[in-house]
């Protein structure tokens, strides 16, 4: 069972982590990923972020990065959730869960599509900070050379 | 008409979100952001290959040159940043 | 933060993720993996796992475990906790969680940590099955060449 | 007097999980490896080095051959199947 959702609301992955866990029946294992807006990146600390998206592309584009993982490991149930909009510092942006029956499967499939979805799933971010200055986030090189790792280190 | 949509930065470093232009500019992807990129050297500048991460037409990721026509909508994405 | 914990009632990964988020503060990552007992993996269906550990040297175990991964990878904080005595098949047998600045610190140290506690932390595994029948598991080689990886892939 | 604990499988393949020796028997690790397996040839199979994952002596997990004394408690510990 796979589950893509882009939302507006809080994204709460304790209530998602419980309704995950519950439908993940004969799975072993099961990895979650939850990412966090992180407030002192910056010299100017950070008061939100601002995320666009590119609605029913980027459910595509997440829908083919799960679909690749799917190819390469053997998983049953994935879920990924992924807030836009106004998101305050210490708040939940985004949430993966897989669940397989042995964790190595959970692990790699858990890790690859965050990486793809940090390089190829059309989300934008811009950074609101206390000061009221406000800035589009640059694509980072690290990503990219994260995403090129499984290139190589296909399982 | 062809409708073009711009995302995250572009649409700042434009100051335009969309807009609609006549079919008769270009027959395919290419010569749209040609044509796009001629109007000045700021358009040159923002549109330039490493602010663009992909072209979507009528709501599908493309990988290569694709015709257009009118009606068709372009979406035109800058390197992401989710996550 | 570190917490290691060994206990005979249930575990609950979403009682457990719940103070573990509250605790991440500054870390833009979590990953938690949730082992679930499975029943299905050989001919006669379990009925329970009966796991026995070596009190005092399974926490120290771990602690080395954690503390090893500390060396390879930036994280803040890290939970594991496994459960021992008599364990129902679909309960959580084991629960890890780390949270750190960035993703892949997290996603490493969770699985190493996972690999060397298959194969390092003294516990003992039994299958009982529903025809009444039991048995000891026996170690997998698998487990000790996802051990090794380790030494060839440090981070 | 030297106390030996049993764990996992071998407990029930010894049929003990716990016994006093006398300490003369060894003066290290080795030596009380050899004085368990020389019982008899079901002891010899089941502490065969296959079957042996690691000793403790007083808590702490050895890598070594480790004195070992009156007083001292050894821990063998079969091959481990956590998680």
């Amino acid at each position: 069972m796979k589950r893509i959702q882009i939302q507006t609301h809080p994204l709460d992955p304790i209530q998602e982590g419980m309704t995950f866990q519950k439908e993940a029946i004969d799975c072993g294992a099961i990895v979650s990923f939850t990412g966090i807006v992180r407030g002192n990146d910056n010299l100017i600390p950070l008061e939100y972020l601002y995320i666009e998206h590119f609605p029913e592309v980027t459910e595509k584009e997440i829908a083919l990065i799960v679909h690749e993982a799917y190819t390469r490991w053997d998983f049953k149930n994935c879920t990924v959730i992924h807030r836009v909009g106004k998101i305050a510092v210490q708040e939940p942006i985004v949430w993966v869960a897989v669940a397989s029956g042995h964790r190595t499967e959970a692990f790699k499939a858990a890790e690859f599509i965050m990486d793809y979805l940090k390089t190829d799933a059309p989300f934008w971010k811009k950074e609101i900070r206390v000061d009221g200055s406000s800035q589009w986030v640059k694509a980072k090189n690290t990503d990219q050379q994260k995403k090129q790792r499984w290139l190589y280190d296909g399982k | 008409m062809i409708t073009i949509r711009y995302f995250g930065f572009l649409k700042e470093a434009l100051g335009i979100s969309e807009e609609q232009i006549d079919a008769q500019c270009c027959k395919n992807t290419a010569e749209l952001l040609d044509y796009l990129r001629n109007r000045n050297t700021q358009w040159a500048d923002v549109l330039s290959d490493a602010n663009i991460f992909k072209l979507v037409v009528n709501l599908n990721v493309i990988h290569d040159v694709t015709p257009i026509s009118s009606g068709d909508e372009v979406g035109i994405l800058p390197p992401v940043t989710g996550g």
